[in-house]
């Protein structure tokens, strides 16, 4: 084992201690099972909490600078965090907006000033961060921003709207995609992108209830609302590229996440070890032999993406398609997690009814309402159909 | 040898016909998807006033004997409006109340008079059938006890609080039976009501043990009642599945004849356009297994007949829902995932819809007994 | 009963006594599964001298005028017919497109004379038909038929080439959709509509071998042939509509066939007989729960458009969607036959890798033929994706 | 407790990558389609100067000790080969033959040195495996008799006409045993040849009634040896197999990009182009499983761990190709029907690849056993 193999191996042992010691037991409240599901206060509060306490502790953005708050060792040390605390099933660190999006957007192309300010609290979860691009008219097509920014001293003054916005009544930032020029032939070029202040006047954030019953998402109202014009990333007429950098880092084809750890994770595993006490038709519900097909096929496709993930850096098996599986792993992903949790929801027979409120419901209604919950997957940052025109176009190079 | 594809037999009367345009309009006029939202998170998930025009039209007791105040118009004219009811994603305990009616008739051979007047005049009356969350298990551990007093829960016991009587599916002496039990033998504490998925419906668990039960049903009838009454559960519940899916097609494609994305109407998206294509589909095939199901049931047919039947619409509406649903929240995109859009009544439905009388895979394996073991034991 | 149903049940005896004295045996070569596979001489005498057969029993056309070689009869007794030709496994009666298009078409908006001169040879199959609507660059876009025809005295002189043309290397006549006036505004006036003789000079039909290995098909090559002016329909420019009222015959939109057995009829009762006797992982192929479970679907399937065609009788049942059933049909039948003739050829172990003439094959490769051969119906006369845009077009009233 | 998810190994050897290499541009540069085409219905299916070549470059004895001549890289060494020539919808008894000669190493253990020699320098041999149809059953039917002789028949004997010697299956004093046949031991007439549905491949019926094997193999290996052989068998074809799928995808994208209806190229249609999504995925899947097995295979892993990788290998490629060859027909629309185009060649390689060494259906059955069993044995 090299030295280095070494050094992680013990980090691995440090990081698991700390878990065992430090991982809070559930509350007597629901948590959200994703980043994207932070309803109320009391949630709030305790991941905010939590958060802190990871990142007190060294654990969080490990291959960040550490003049910014990171702890500026190899990422694959923060990996090995990410893997702990999912198998300790912690609580998400759920400022994701700014953890995986905005840090590597400002260590990219943000200036050290912007990096001094913003980055520190982020990590701390002092200063929470949505993100303001889709507009309810235009779910998936951010090149349509309406939106408008316009220049009056120094702020720019801004009215419309933008919706599903995660955290959007809890932030104090917003990486916010406005149109600063209108009616350009190439509509992309007149749109700029700001990190603008929450608490300012003219915003209001609505909460919108979801499909699962809980809230999490907003939709923000700009009224005539002043950002100051320092707060622009780059240039008037930048922001489509930008905000295209930034979606490369939610779609998790570039790599700089300060945790992956946004959602609570969901194996195969976990379905089994909920449902082996289900009957069905009188046998236990693993001996059905239809059961037990399906529940092969998701075993297999789970272990064809972690060999898709692991093959990834095979270059040799990536010649015929190089940007193939990194841009196909959302499409993948979110749709088979889809699948195995409906599956997880549904061969439950009668307690397949119950929701998460019903004390009888298995392991408190998870799979019911982690069903219902992944259609924020499927459908948020680009559909399912979307994703799959994506695929089609940039890897196998079909037309428009 | 008879050919696995079965009778067509398919039709409708023309009282059947006149129900369905009743029962359609009614929910049309009467109960708009609003009104049904005002009752989601309230005790009873419906609204009494709805339910007393029900009654007022006959609806409990459609297919009871005229002799108990009944139309008796046969089963297959509650199809119609079961239909209608699921269009309308209308929560009322109609449905547990006329499966309750339907197997005191069949196992009860005029014994059970009073309660059928009961139902046909408004009373809520209800199965309790699941021991627990298993709907392919025997059900039988109710017993009645030597004292003639009950011992044992039952489990997702349909609009349990809302009943005035309950047929407990029991066992006595080694044999099934049915407990007739009514609601003020029961303790307020016995009931544990349910948080179901879909807001429109209502259960309870019950705990009879303890409890006497005022009439006692035994016998041949008891144990064909029984079986029919999964059947005919199986039927009413793939109905309303037909009614609410047939719903979530037409809300689909409103939407996607008015909003737009990327400059063009998602209709005209063939990735939702052709899933869309599929759920009409289903709704046909699934309204024709209804249907075909009603016409064998009032005609006495070959009870293999109706099993068959029977089973193909449980299996075929419930895939059907569960496809409709899930697709009805994707292909809404954002504001599919809202809890004002209609899709997240449909996709509930579709969670309870496909449990309730068994799934489509508890369905299949009997369907393969009855139709292909037949034929490959035949040499 | 009735006296008609009485009259009827005696027709039905009589035409099952015939079947079982007249179908003839198999010969020892293969015959075709459609009409769409006639590609040897020898099929093409043995069908032809079959249909004659049935032709002079009585037992086609028979609810067409007796006039033009029908018998006048309800078209019931055709139902009859069709049944017991299917009961009997009797070979096809091939001469499709003038029986099952082109007759009606004639009955519908044509001359009398024109009815005299082309009905009865079809009917006795003297004459065969071909249809001539595809071409290469447009297969299921008919408004784009390239192929010209230029009026000159009394001729259309026709250029251009036709392809998928079934039976067209046999063809006595064509149905031909050409383009006698280019470059209009709306392209669809430009067509006209011929029923073209076949045996003239300049026209050239080029068998097309298929996927199954067997022949069929043609391409048919137009070089300065003179179409008599006579042999249009309707006139100028009315080609498209003649072609579209084809077409609903072609999907069964109206009745008015002369005969249904066009296709060897395939059903999964067939399939359970035949493979009965497969062995599988140890245990007859149909203890499998798996199988078991596919083959109930394909059971329902079939079920379920067997009652859709029932229900399309009952009025009240149909309000919703009045045509949907109907305009549904082809979409669900042939993509059900595709699926139920692959299952056949998938389940039976080793013999799955056998083909046609190998004489271990299973009912010697009937089920690998049938799925080979099944492409046609699911590509030919627009294809399942053209299908599906017409029910979500036409049924659901969804945007082009 | 272990996760069902299992092990991810997964690398390449510099050693395979250039083998990889070397078989890709063999196949694109000495072996276009139009060349396979030639032979689809010749007697061999394959030309002769090809499998010389192939010969010539190692490729029979890539995986054989180097005492006998091979290379000695391992059996994970042979899945890059075979992938090419399944690009290339090649035909050649290269994949029988490599087989036979991993059976005689795992069951031989030196006995066979001289047979194995002859494979390393292109004599072609193969197993004789199945007694029938069905791949789930034990293959035992051809005993060996108290004379020493062989009673019954083997089927879909692959490339038996080529075949130098035989490797055949069958029983000796009740236990499992192979025996050594030469070809000039068995009759012309023991050999009836059939028509497969996949041009590229041949294979035929052999009675080895009567036939005195020249050597016999007992013992524990050889059990082991044929258990081993199912997978490998299994791996080898679904290796082929996503090779083949790989480039059905290429033409299926090419012909998508070219062709145009309605005004459009066909590849804009999104019921073509999501589905093509669909199969570029699959391709992706099965080879990662197909590599996933050829690591775990050259690292003498845990044996569950071996059979689970080379089951899912098979399992996913057969889904693969079987849904590739049949979109790519349907997707090339009336020329896909044609002959002449190559969905002709996806489609047949995808029906005998469904079955030889077992369907999808039947490796999930033994992966159920192998994944689920320990985990809900558990308690």
């Amino acid at each position: 084992m090299t030295e280095s193999a070494t050094e992680l191996k013990r980090f691995a042992a440090d990081v698991d201690a700390w878990m065992a010691e430090n991982v809070p037991t559930q509350p007597d409240f629901l948590l959200p099972l994703s980043f994207l599901e932070v309803g109320t206060e009391q949630q709030l509060d305790f991941l905010r909490q939590w958060q802190r306490t990871v990142f007190e502790a060294g654990f969080l953005a490990m291959h960040w600078p550490t003049e910014y708050g990171g702890q500026g060792a190899d990422p694959a040390y923060q990996a090995v965090v990410d893997q702990a605390l999912a198998r300790y099933n912690a609580p998400i660190l759920f400022n994701t907006i700014g953890l995986n999006w905005v840090g590597p957007l400002l260590l990219d192309i943000g200036s050290h000033e912007q990096r001094l300010r913003y980055i520190r609290p982020i990590l701390s979860a002092e200063e929470i961060w949505c993100q303001g691009f889709s507009e309810p008219d235009y779910g998936s097509d951010l090149g349509s921003v309406q939106t408008r920014a316009v220049r009056d001293g120094d702020d720019y003054v801004v009215n419309g709207s933008k919706i599903w916005t995660t955290l959007g009544n809890f932030a104090d930032h917003m990486i916010l995609l406005a149109r600063t020029t209108p009616n350009l032939e190439r509509k992309y070029d007149g749109l700029s992108f700001f990190l603008a202040p929450m608490g300012i006047a003219g915003v209001d954030a609505q909460p919108i209830r979801k499909v699962t019953g809980e809230y999490g998402f907003n939709q923000v109202f700009f009224t005539d609302a002043r950002v100051p014009a320092g707060t622009m990333m780059e240039g008037e007429g930048d922001g489509w590229r930008v905000a295209m950098k930034t979606l490369e880092y939610e779609r998790g084809v570039s790599a700089g996440q300060a945790s992956g750890h946004w959602i609570v994770s969901t194996q195969i595993d976990d379905l089994i070890a909920d449902l082996k006490g289900v009957q069905r038709d009188g046998e236990p519900l693993f001996q059905d032999p239809l059961v037990r097909d399906d529940t092969v096929k998701l075993i297999m496709e789970a272990r064809a993406m972690a060999l898709g993930r692991k093959r990834m850096t095979v270059p040799a098996l990536n010649t015929d398609y190089p940007m193939g599986l990194a841009l196909s792993s959302k499409y993948r992903g979110t749709e088979y997690a889809r699948r195995m949790k409906l599956f997880g929801a549904a061969m439950q027979g009668g307690h397949s009814a119950l929701y998460v409120d019903d004390p009888g419901a298995i392991r408190g209604g998870f799979w019911q309402r982690a069903y219902f919950s992944n259609f924020g997957a499927t459908i948020g940052g680009g559909t399912t159909q979307v994703q799959a025109n994506i695929i089609a176009e940039h890897v196998l190079g079909l037309p428009k | 040898m008879a050919s696995v594809l079965g009778t067509t037999a398919l039709s409708l009367s023309d009282e059947q016909a006149m129900l369905m345009e009743v029962a359609r309009s009614f929910v049309r006029d009467q109960v708009p998807i609003e009104r049904v939202r005002e009752h989601l998170e309230s005790a009873s998930g419906f609204d009494p006033a709805v339910w007393a025009e029900m009654v007022a039209m006959g609806w409990s007791g459609v297919a009871l004997p005229e002799a108990v105040g009944g139309a008796e118009m046969g089963f297959g004219a509650v199809v119609p409006i079961i239909e209608a009811l699921g269009f309308g994603v209308v929560g009322t305990p109609l449905m547990s109340t006329i499966l309750a009616g339907q197997l005191l008739v069949d196992a009860g051979a005029g014994a059970v008079d009073d309660r059928l007047t009961a139902i046909a005049s408004g009373s809520v009356a209800t199965v309790a059938f699941l021991d627990g969350g298993d709907w392919g298990a025997p059900q039988r551990s109710v017993v009645v006890q030597a004292n003639g007093s009950l011992s044992g829960c039952k489990h997702f016991v349909g609009d349990a609080l809302e009943a005035a009587f309950f047929v407990v599916v029991c066992e006595y002496e080694g044999e099934p039976a049915l407990a007739l039990v009514d609601r003020s033998a029961l303790a307020a504490e016995a009931l544990t009501p349910n948080a179901l998925i879909d807001l429109t419906k209502r259960s309870a668990s019950i705990d009879f043990s303890g409890v006497k039960p005022e009439q006692l049903l035994t016998g041949a009838t008891v144990a064909e009642g029984i079986e029919r009454y999964r059947l005919y559960g199986a039927l009413l519940c793939a109905t309303e599945a037909v009614g609410t899916s047939h719903r979530c097609l037409t809300a689909l494609v409103d939407y996607m004849t008015t909003r737009k994305q990327f400059g063009k109407l998602i209709g005209s998206y063939q990735a939702l356009k052709h899933p869309t294509v599929d759920i009409y589909c289903g709704v046909e095939d699934a309204r024709s297994f209804v249907y075909h199901a009603a016409t064998l049931i009032d005609r006495a047919a070959d009870p293999s007949d109706i099993e068959i039947a029977c089973r193909m619409a449980k299996a075929s509406a419930t895939e059907l829902i569960g496809y409709a649903g899930d697709r009805s929240v994707q292909f809404h995109g954002g504001f599919g995932f809202t809890w004002d859009c209609d899709s997240t009544l449909f996709i509930r439905r579709a969670q309870w819809t496909r449990q309730v009388f068994g799934d489509a895979g508890h369905h299949r394996k009997h369907l393969a007994r009855l139709l292909l073991d037949p034929v490959i034991n035949s040499g």
